[in-house]
């Protein structure tokens, strides 16, 4: 881990850290899921290998195929001081357990008057890239930011990653974390985050400071959105890259305020363009910003269909730097 | 009816109808005051299934939880919770457990272990399982209890509670409440198999058909399965056969109940039956069960005066609860 | 059914002769849910009330509490040439068959190449005002407009609730009716509309003509805006209402041109205002119309919350004609 | 095993053999191509199932449906899935049965009845209820077989659809391929319960567990099954006992698999056993099983090569088969 020459630290890394620091910190933080134990290896890609071995059978489970039965457990347990994180393998899978998320874990609070709470976290994995087709790489934020009691967050960075989770398991409320199986593995950093490191809810990350046009995105679109701003830079365009991170509630002061500065937007996202994350941010903009754009706010987001499986249509389907790059060139000439 | 070594003594039958008083007026205060129009709600009436709770509370500590349906105050104040905090929740006031956001379909009260009631068939069970993975862990005694209804037995969720509970042997009990209808629904039409409590043997999980009715087999079945369950010996899954008297929810005429049907369940009311059965046995005189019965009666009506004299929650209230941070305006 | 004196027809009236109709005219359309059939009292509400009586218990159904099974069983018999017309009771309880419905029903047709499509209607319950609090009475149709492969529908006319449900039948692809609980009753209409009547999905209805605001809404809302409208005429000001009927995919067309000629926008629906169905519609707006609008688009929904119990808030949760009749006022000031 | 009249003569016997060899040889086909870099895509193994649709398959007809898993191409070639619409389909071409749209884990293809194959766990039984309800309506006596692993046991769906299929006593076959693990976990940890088939009774079903790796006890068990579901007597559930040899997918090294589970168990590959067993028995020789096999081969390389011949989609096709109608770009 050192600070020079190559990167040497991932995502998962960051995530299995920061689940191994959470734990260690908190007896109170548990953990379920498909296959999340060390006998089952833990977790299909490894975030959470080693936890059972480290903090026990008790606290750390794998689980039947059984959504219901996770978010189930995992608010219970919640409901008497624990912390659970419970992994749903696939965002596609939340399809299955989107009562006991949606109608239990975001409203038992509000519905108990305040003598309840949720404090539990639910990782999910998705994304394109691997030719999984229709049924395991969806990107479903836009239902659960339209839904008052949880918020959502996603990570572009292994900094970001640790500090996300870590401040996710410290809220007292339910928190779903995003997590793209594609950038899972690429090293991107020198250094591990050290324990005390968090990134606060709700705050997002100008992560490449510009001038010309502002670009908000999340999750792995805004890896490929560093990219774009890099190669436009080039053609002599500054672009402001924004990192949501909270996906929901997002950071309209961030957004905003960059948005003023530049007057120029582009919003992307892997996930389907119509009535995805994009549409909320662009209306606030022109709610907030009418008359001080200098042009509308472009929403780059994926096609209206299924997410298809052959190489082609698969690639064609999402916004990438290329895509990112030319909508970037369109909106400033 | 399966038999075991507990049986309730005379004091234990007792505070079951003490309880049985207190959960059969209850209904009939929430019908008469829907009726009066002093409360407006959505109210799915017990009546007929008191016996239930009651024998199986008698066995249960403050310190044990539960979860339960809309159809479940009788559940709610068998396990203690407070009237004044009930009606006022009913009644929609700030004063009431959950300041009038949750209603009558989401009492809570955790003081009591009353976790979460919820509107939605079969969602109780897989959150008793989290409550019992944390008594696990804990390495305590309590149980927790999943209660639902004949219908729910045939819904995902109850399926993936009930395994994992037995693959985790958590301490956990499954009570299907069978009244023998789902809204206007069967029990017979809607039901593969011949009992409920016979799908337990296939997650390999003590389970028991009981006559819940029946106060003394009641708190037999109830009481071994919360000492199995305290004994870290895993869940039981039972079902207690009942019949409701009211239809499905306030103002539902239930036509579709065979006349003969509701006839015969009437005939075996077990309220009057329990309390018959209280006075041949000698565990208490008239006397005394007039005096506990005027008592709650006394109880009651005091908690609806609070109730209606409590103030409303204010609008600013919405913007409260749905985080532990406020929502801005 | 005088065409004089006092309306007698109901939405419920309609909803019930248009699956009537569609029974009669062909012996594929057949329907499933919970107490549907008449010996379970045709239904919570009676709009299935009579269908298995004059149909047969083979094509109308009871099912037991097990909404993954009801949609599946839709989907399956869809799948060789039936039309079933599946009920999930309320709209909450889409969450526990939400697999079914968007993993499944909505990509069936697209994963299998067009080999097989899924000619479903999912009939489902919804709407404030009779304090079921939180689990009751959401309005989720944004999760639904966000996924492709299934169209979404409303009416807030009998003429509409016929006409949609008749078009959604003969819909060769999956097709959400989302229908209010609070108007189903009222009678609206003189006369039961005919056998032949129609409402194309897609397109919008322009149900008040005017000039100075333009107000898009939907379902319930839809009867809400038109008091509003009919409130400020009496103060001089011009409303076009438009009634989206078809949720998705929404009338882009009918709402742009009146947008253009009136310049300003009201939109207002009862789902929850963030990332509902009125930030796609105002992002839209702002993109075709950049420049041409005389204020920024106005979103009226409910509020960041569970819906509560208690009357007051349960009241003040959501757009009703008053708070839209401030918003029509404000945004001509 | 269960024994009753349904018993393969030898014919039948050659018939399942010969759909072995093609599923064995297909799979060996799938991993070598992988492996060469041909052709990429997400593949899992069904290597030890392959008796369990062999032997299944050879009772159902034509116009029998099928809703099978990822898991599912030895289900599909069984019921007659042809190689070049597969072949190109997991190649991703516009001339596989999806126009690559679907993919391994969602190959479809009606013209032979395959009607669902789903990658999401227990969600092909509620589909194939439908199917059953449909031919219940045409009163044919076509039946739906739904197929899924002892991982999907504990899933809602699975439940819902099973409980659903006894009330309306639908012609469906649940066929649980039990092949002990689910992902990385063992069936034992996860499964409540001595066997899947024992839930049946549960449901008031029928229900038996069989090893699915001896193709006379399957074919017996399936065929009485189909037979049942001919005769409008409803619904079976039949768990067949299996083992995969592969891991749970592609480059999966298995290594949570204890080892000598997994010697015993190649020690009892079905297939060579299968193969001796034709040969002991003289129902063929040695020179005509080559014969056969060689054929196979032939088929699948040309499969092969027709599907790497064959045009990649046009990006347009992303607007088409969303909805009948076509997206505007
Ligand atoms: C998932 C779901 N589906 C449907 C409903 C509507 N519903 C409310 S109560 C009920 C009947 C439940 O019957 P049962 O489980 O026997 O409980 P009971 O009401 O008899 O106590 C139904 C179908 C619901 N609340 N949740
Ligand atoms: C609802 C759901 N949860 C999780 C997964 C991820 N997953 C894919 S296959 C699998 C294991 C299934 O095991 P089993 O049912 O035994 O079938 P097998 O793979 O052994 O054939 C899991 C957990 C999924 N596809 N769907
Ligand atoms: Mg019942
Ligand atoms: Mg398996």
């Amino acid at each position: 881990m050192s600070a020079t020459g190559k990167p040497t630290v991932s995502i998962l890394a960051a995530l299995n850290k920061a689940l191994v620091d959470a734990c260690t910190e908190d007896e109170k933080v548990i953990a379920l899921g498909e296959d999340l134990a060390d006998p089952e290896g833990g977790g299909i890609v490894g975030v959470t290998r080693g936890l059972s071995t480290k903090f026990g059978d008790d606290r750390i489970r794998s689980t039947p195929i059984a959504e219901q039965a996770i978010i189930g457990a995992a608010i219970g347990a919640s409901l008497i001081g624990y912390k659970p994180v419970a992994e749903i393998m696939l965002m596609n899978f939340t399809t299955v357990a989107m009562d006991m998320i949606v109608n239990h874990a975001a409203k038992l609070r509000f519905m108990s008057g305040g003598q309840t709470n949720v404090p539990i976290v639910i990782r999910t994995m998705t994304g394109l890239g691997f030719g999984s087709g229709g049924q395991h790489c969806d990107y479903l934020e836009a239902w659960f930011a339209h839904t008052a009691g949880i918020k959502v967050v996603a990570a572009s960075t292994p900094e970001d990653a640790y500090g996300l989770l870590r401040s996710a398991i410290d809220d007292p409320d339910p928190v779903l974390m995003i997590e793209n199986l594609p950038t899972y593995f690429a090293p991107m950093s020198h250094e591990l985050p050290d324990s005390s490191h968090r990134v606060p809810l709700g705050k997002a990350a100008v992560q490449r400071k510009g001038t010309d046009v502002t670009l908000v995105s999340y999750a792995r679109t805004a890896v490929e959105a560093r990219i774009a701003a890099e190669k436009v830079a080039a053609e002599g365009i500054s672009v402001e890259v924004i990192d949501l991170r909270t996906i929901a509630p997002w950071d309209r002061e961030t957004v905003l305020a960059s948005a003023q500065k530049t007057g120029r937007v582009v919003i992307a996202h892997e996930a389907v363009k119509r009535h995805g994350i994009g549409a909320e941010i662009a209306a606030v903009i022109n709610e907030d910003l009418f008359g001080a754009l200098k042009k509308p706010v472009k929403r780059l987001g994926g096609a209206f269909a299924p997410v298809p499986y052959s190489k082609p249509l698969e690639d064609a389907f999402a916004p990438n730097a290329a895509r990112i790059a030319d909508a970037l060139i369109e909106i400033v000439k | 009816m399966t038999t075991n070594d507990y049986v309730p003594d005379a004091s234990t039958l007792l505070e079951i109808y003490k309880r049985v008083v207190l959960l059969h007026a209850n209904d009939e205060r929430c019908r008469k005051v829907i009726t009066s129009g002093k409360i407006a709600m959505a109210y799915y009436s017990y009546r007929g299934q008191e016996i239930i709770p009651a024998a199986l509370s008698v066995s249960l500590r403050e310190d044990d939880y539960l979860c339960t349906i809309y159809r479940g105050i009788h559940d709610m104040l068998a396990k203690g919770f407070p009237l004044n905090e009930l009606w006022a929740e009913l009644a929609g006031r700030k004063t009431g457990s959950c300041k009038g956001k949750g209603g009558p379909m989401h009492l809570t009260y955790p003081a009591k272990g009353i976790m979460v009631t919820t509107g939605v068939v079969g969602s109780a069970a897989p959150i008793a399982n989290g409550l019992g993975w944390g008594i696990q862990i804990d390495k305590s005694d309590r149980v927790a209890v999943a209660t639902f209804g004949d219908g729910a037995s045939n819904i995902g969720a109850v399926h993936e509670a009930m395994n994992l509970a037995s693959v985790w042997k958590l301490p956990v009990i499954f009570l299907c409440q069978n009244n023998l209808f789902s809204e206007h629904s069967t029990y017979e039409k809607m039901t593969g198999g011949e009992r409920i409590a016979d799908r337990a043997a296939g997650y390999g999980m003590a389970g028991v058909r009981v006559n819940g009715n029946d106060p003394v087999a009641m708190y037999s079945v109830a009481a071994e399965a919360i000492a199995r369950a305290r004994a870290g010996e895993g869940p039981t899954l039972i079902e207690a056969m009942t019949f409701r008297f009211m239809g499905h929810n306030f103002g539902d005429p239930g036509e579709y109940i065979p006349k003969d049907m509701m006839a015969k369940a009437l005939a075996n009311d077990p309220v009057p039956a329990f309390r018959a059965k209280i006075l041949s046995d000698g565990i208490a005189t008239e006397a005394e069960l007039a005096v506990i019965e005027a008592d709650v009666d006394d109880q009651i009506s005091a908690a609806i005066e609070f109730a209606l004299a409590s103030p409303w929650p204010e609008l600013d209230d919405l913007r409260h609860d749905v985080f532990a941070q406020e929502i801005e305006a």
